[in-house]
């Protein structure tokens, strides 16, 4: 057990450089650098030259790359060639809201799927059935954006209930009833995201178990039928669950973009399209290279949830 | 012979499926009876109907399947007229079943204890302490080394053969009085086979239960068997006492399949006679024996006219025309078995 | 029956394994490193002669299987020989390997997987036919039926899909599509361990008559000692990984002299219940 | 009786057991649509992917106006005229929608057939030789899993710029991960039966084994996820067009279409400017994913029967 989680930390080592290098080309690759935006046209030649050599944008490839490598593992992510802050800094700041929304959906998203996912395999061709099924399907078929614009029209526009942007009501105290308020619509729509994908998952694993051989095992026991689906089905059932939940987090992060946008959030989401906006390309790969560190990490945690709920693990390697 | 005492009586058994191309009947016409502590040995073919037969008997036949008609008679009551509550009370308490896969038959996220422990506390009524004892004390006598430690282990730490030995143990821990074994040992070597099946009929014997044992190895089952039901297509073919079957077999095709299998015993350069053909696709819609195509003897009549279960001998029964004409003396149609 | 072990002609093998291993590693730990074997094949001398069906006999895991993958080249031995007709086989690079793919063919197991659902059965046949150029291609039509008659299957099986057939059916397709580069050596690895009772008897005579006609030799696998008898003129008994014992039928079934082919003679069941007590493994108390 | 018929009973019997094959037993084919018709929204999705594939095409002949014609109202509500209005620069709505079908379609069909073709031949590689081909190909698929793939997306479309061809390129270059995987492990499990193994006993090269023999029997799994990968591509090019990074006006797209009621004015007074693109985007997906669900069924090799 301990020399898996080892080993699942080692295969993601790789891929963590992996990750730091295609996000190194991908910024050599954006137009403009930091010295044309620190100096304005007019600036000699020699002088840019000059600025050049000190930044060090004159050394081949691979050194710009291990020098920035280097200060990414003193946790220096540059600085924004906007703002001027540090881009770490900016990116910290955000990103509580971001896991907050989030969280919120994941966790409601899965409270959902997963009994209704459960329910849906037993009843298999039920009313019930159909119902989950087709809006599974609807969740994930209806764009983010066009819910998202949904919601505001009926709940922030025509009734009125609900505010339509921000985490809290501009002048408040940001008290937790009016975070919460805030909060509703933005994860409705990652939650019917989330619940959509997951149903179907969940049925269709549950289907599998449903067939297996230790369940008539089970029932040639003497067993009551919700001792059985409880006792021998939802687990086994479950552990493929969790490797699809860390799949999950990457999905959120491109949702939260699109919904931070739309609900003014102050999160990563919207920080990403404020830095594309205005060409912000070093504080853009801050964001991505943070982000797929923390899927990596997730990744890794459900690999860890695995080998918990699965015993199997243990033995194999 | 008395009919007073037998333990499992099935009685005109007929299931039906769906499938895609619409309802099929699996099994058709099928009786027999098991006596107790006998070993009742069902053989046949892949698709044949058995395993049907006996998952109908625990009544744990698929979701798309189900019993069209017929009676299934344990100690005096019919099973298919039991409430849930009543059958469940009668599963894994007694009657039990082992099936032909160990490496799935297990749930393998639970411990052997736990899997174990279960049917215990539901029929013997004891504790969880009182269980694991019991528990510990089946999986000695199936021979398992160390049960305590086995008790903790996940499924997948452990071979077939074991397994399968924990099944038994299982099977038997609440002391039933009918163990329904589905081809228990096909999945196992052959030297595997030959302990689990000791260690099946030994246990049994002790404990005075009877055997279905569902198999389509004639090898085992002269190993094995008190009494045999040949199968063919989802009908019973023949049914005797096992010698009186391998010595006098009547219908063509026990005749055939008897011919067919490559004895270790046999002399050197016997020649094996094969059955020709293969079972029909859709044998439901033959009107006559289905065996017609495959059989060396068919008649007219046996394309058209469906021979009935009938006595060919004392205590032999055998569902074929051209038996029942050689038969001279034999009443006409209502002899049936039934 | 054919003899080849006629003692005044010392005959050359036709195939020879010397020595030969296979192991596989077992990885374990953090960086995935060997820390064991599992010795699959652990050092086995084994001769089949030309004309005759050597039986191989052994539980599953004794490495049986590994052996046929080794000499048809599924799999590279760890050490040791295969000699084929005097040359060695075992290290050929696949291009050396082309030639000799004619001469050594297997039939698998399973009749299900063996072929590929999405060819039909005429193009199966051709495939291989095409493939070596063994013949102008408007040739190829008259040897596939040729071939299927061979086997025992009508012309009007070449444009059917294998899920149309039965399992024996499709077992006859599968020894077809060996033989259809005439080879001298066929590896049968269980080929009717998977097959109904009444169907398995087909297929071991049509293995047998196959042999007479053609002058294959075979290296017949199977875990039933049944079917073993019946085909073989000698028996190699394998258990965890060597050979324990080899000999003529009648000498292994009579007089047994290893332990475990003793165990393994005990423990087979016999259609007979006449023979039952007898018997000690079964019945043993 | 005919006894000796069975004496030698290894060829004689098979033949004789073909004369009574079933003739009247179903092809694979239509086995496969009767499958498929039981999924009743499967049916109506194929029926809505249809008309509107057809509208794309046609679009000229069928609309009134060209979408980027500037009439003389601006922003109306919908009339005879305009049946579903016009927006804010004065171009007919429902002409608009009916030409931004063809970006959807282009962008759905074109990104996943470059990211299955990328995939698939990577993920037979890979599956098929194993060993360190195996690893670098896998870990690069971790890699470009790790990146929350819309972010991905945008970085790369703000670098090379918007656009119907970018974005049908970056989403196909990008895509490509998922089909790998999938084919792998297909091609992985396709490995293991012993066709594949005769075929390299029989002398048959890799590159005939993997495109003659495993690829046929992988085709169904890559079909259903580039059936759902179609629905995916056609999302993400809405989201991306409404955050203003994917096609860019006048040619329509129902992305940016929407990106109008972004304003408070047309998302609350006119509706007609952002709900008929949404529900469009929603009626599409919706029935490309019914479908891909009915194939997913209707291909399962495990009910086959």
């Amino acid at each position: 057990m301990f020399k898996y989680v080892i080993r699942r930390l080692l295969i993601a080592i790789p891929v963590l450089l992996g990750v730091t290098v295609i996000n190194f080309i991908i910024m050599k690759m954006a137009p403009g650098n930091p010295v044309d935006m620190l100096i304005s046209p007019q600036t000699p030649a020699a002088a840019l030259e000059a600025k050049r050599i000190e930044l060090g944008l004159d050394a081949p490839a691979y050194v710009q790359y291990w020098s920035w490598f280097t200060h990414l593992l003193r946790g220096d992510l540059g600085y924004s060639m906007v703002t001027y802050e540090p881009v770490g800094r900016m990116i910290f700041d955000r990103l509580g809201p971001t896991l907050l929304l989030m969280g919120t959906s994941l966790i409601i998203g899965v409270a959902i799927a997963i009994p209704l996912g459960i329910l849906s395999a037993r009843r298999q061709y039920s009313k019930l059935d159909y119902a989950a099924v087709t809006g599974s399907f609807l969740g994930i078929s209806i764009p983010n954006f066009f819910l998202g614009l949904g919601l505001i029209y009926v709940f922030s526009l025509w009734l009125k209930i609900l505010p339509s942007s921000g985490m809290s009501t501009l002048g408040g105290n940001g008290g937790f009833v009016d975070i919460l308020l805030h909060l509703i619509m933005p994860v409705i729509v990652l939650t019917a995201n989330v619940a959509g994908r997951n149903i179907r998952y969940v049925r269709s694993s549950m289907l599998e178990i449903l067939e297996q051989d230790y369940l008539r095992t089970a029932r040639a026991k003497g067993l009551k039928e919700t001792l059985v689906i409880n006792r021998h089905a939802v687990r086994n059932a479950l552990i493929p669950i969790v490797t699809v939940l860390g799949m999950e987090i990457p999905i959120l992060f491109g949702g939260a973009v699109v919904i931070e946008q739309i609900f003014s959030w102050p999160g990563i989401g919207q920080l990403t399209m404020s830095s594309i906006m205005s060409r912000d390309y070093s504080t853009i790969m801050g964001l991505n290279l943070l982000a797929a560190v923390i899927v990596i990490l997730a990744n890794l945690l459900t690999d860890i949830a695995y080998a918990l709920v699965d015993p199997r693990i243990k033995y194999s390697k | 012979m008395s009919e007073m005492n037998e333990l499992l009586k099935v009685d005109h058994l007929r299931v039906a499926f769906d499938s895609d191309r619409g309802g099929t009947v699996g099994v058709d016409d099928v009786s027999f009876r098991v006596m107790p502590g006998e070993t009742l040995a069902i053989v046949g073919e892949s698709g044949s109907g058995k395993s049907v037969t006996a998952l109908s008997i625990m009544r744990l036949l698929g979701g798309n399947s189900r019993v069209e008609e017929g009676r299934i008679m344990f100690d005096g009551r019919d099973l298919l007229e039991l409430d849930d509550p009543g059958m469940r009370s009668i599963r894994g308490n007694q009657i039990s079943m082992i099936f032909q896969e160990p490496m799935t038959s297990l749930n393998p996220v639970l411990s052997i204890g736990f899997q174990m422990r279960e049917a215990i506390m539901l029929h013997m009524g004891q504790s969880k302490k009182e269980a694991h004892a019991t528990a510990i004390r089946m999986l000695e006598k199936v021979g398992l080394p160390r049960p305590e430690k086995m008790m903790n282990e996940y499924p997948f730490a452990l071979s077939g053969g074991m397994r399968q030995r924990v099944m038994i143990a299982m099977a038997l821990s609440c002391k039933p009085k009918l163990l329904i074994a589905d081809e228990p040992t096909t999945a196992l070597d052959v030297t595997v086979q030959a302990q689990i099946m000791t260690l099946m009929q030994e246990l049994c014997r002790e404990a005075g239960a009877a055997i279905l044992l569902i198999t389509h190895d004639l090898g085992v089952v002269a190993e094995m068997a008190d009494r045999v039901v040949v199968m063919y297509a989802g009908q019973v073919v023949e049914e005797a006492d096992v010698f009186e079957l391998f010595e006098q077999p009547k219908h063509p095709y026990t005749q055939g399949l008897l011919k067919s299998i490559p004895r270790i015993d046999a002399a050197n350069d016997e020649q094996l006679e094969s059955i020709p053909g293969a079972v029909p696709a859709r044998y439901e819609s033959i009107p006559g024996c289905r065996f017609t195509n495959r059989c060396p003897y068919a008649t007219d009549r046996c394309a058209k006219e469906m021979p009935l279960l009938s006595a060919t001998g004392e205590d032999h029964f055998t569902r074929c025309w051209e038996v029942r004409r050689a038969e001279n003396g034999l009443r006409e149609e209502e002899d049936s078995h039934a | 029956m054919h003899n080849p072990k006629d003692p005044a002609v010392p005959l050359q093998p036709l195939l020879a394994l010397e020595n030969l291993k296979k192991y596989y590693p077992v990885r374990k730990g953090i960086i995935n490193h060997t820390v064991d074997h599992v010795k699959a094949v652990d050092g086995v001398d084994l001769t089949i002669y030309p004309g005759e069906t050597l039986g191989l006999v052994g539980e599953s895991g004794s490495g049986k299987s590994t052996i046929a993958k080794l000499i048809v080249g599924l799999e590279t031995p760890t050490e040791g020989r295969i000699l084929f007709d005097g040359q060695d086989i075992s290290r050929l690079s696949p291009r050396e390997m082309i030639g000799l793919r004619s001469e050594l063919q297997i039939v698998f197991q399973d009749p299900y997987s063996s072929l590929n659902p999405r060819k039909r059965v005429g193009d199966l046949l051709a495939e291989p036919l095409k493939v070596h150029r063994i013949m102008p291609a408007k040739d190829i039509s008259r040897e596939v039926d040729r071939l299927l008659e061979l086997v025992g299957l009508p012309k009007n099986s070449r444009g059917r899909y294998p899920h149309e057939f039965s399992g024996g059916q499709r077992q006859r397709v599968g020894i077809a599509r060996a033989l259809s580069l005439k080879p001298r050596l066929v590896v049968c690895d269980e080929p009717v361990s998977a097959l109904d009772v009444s169907i398995q008897a087909q297929i071991l005579n049509l293995l047998k008559e196959l042999q007479r006609e053609l002058g294959l030799t075979y290296l017949f696998i199977a875990h039933g000692l049944g079917a073993v008898k019946y085909v073989s003129d000698r028996i190699a008994v394998m258990y965890s990984g060597k050979i324990v014992e080899t000999g003529k039928v009648d000498e292994i079934f009579r007089e047994p002299k290893h332990e475990y082919t003793r165990t393994l003679l005990d423990a087979s069941p016999i259609a007979d219940p006449r023979q039952r007590n007898k018997r000690r493994a079964f019945h043993s108390h | 009786m005919n006894l000796f018929k069975r004496y030698f009973a290894g060829r004689s019997e098979a033949q004789e057991e073909m004369l009574g094959w079933p003739e009247g037993d179903e092809n694979s084919r239509t086995l496969f649509w009767r499958r498929f018709k039981r999924h009743k929204l499967a049916v109506a999705g194929l029926v809505v992917i249809g008309i509107l594939t057809l509208c794309a095409i046609f679009a000229p002949f069928i609309t009134a106006y060209k979408p980027t014609t500037v009439t003389d109202s601006f922003g109306a509500a919908p009339s005879l005229q305009h049946w579903l209005g016009t927006d804010q620069v004065g171009r007919d709505q429902l002409s608009r929608l009916i030409y931004a079908a063809r970006v959807s379609l282009a962008v759905g069909l074109g990104s996943i057939v470059i990211s299955a073709v990328i995939g698939t031949v990577l993920g037979l590689i890979s599956g098929y030789f194993g060993g360190w081909i195996d690893s670098i190909i896998m870990r690069l698929t971790d890699i470009f899993m790790s990146f929350p793939y819309i972010m991905l997306i945008l970085v790369v479309a703000s670098i090379v710029g918007p656009g119907l061809t970018n974005i049908i390129l970056i989403l196909g270059v990008l895509g490509w991960p998922g089909v790998a995987r999938l084919v792998r492990g297909n091609v992985l499990s396709a490995k293991e039966n012993d066709y594949v193994k005769a075929g390299r006993v029989l002398g048959f090269s890799s590159g005939r084994i993997i495109f003659s023999h495993i690829l046929p029997n992988v085709v169904a799994p890559i079909l259903v996820y580039a059936t759902s990968g179609v629905a995916g591509a056609i999302l993400d090019e809405a989201a991306l067009s409404f955050l203003g990074l994917g096609v860019q006006p006048p040619t329509p797209s129902w992305g940016n279409m929407l990106a109008s009621a972004q304003s408070l004015t047309v998302l609350t007074s006119q509706p007609w400017l952002w709900v008929p693109p949404g529900l469009m985007i929603i009626l599409i997906v919706l029935s490309i994913n019914f479908v891909g669900d009915a194939l997913r069924d209707a291909l399962d090799p495990k009910n086959n029967k």
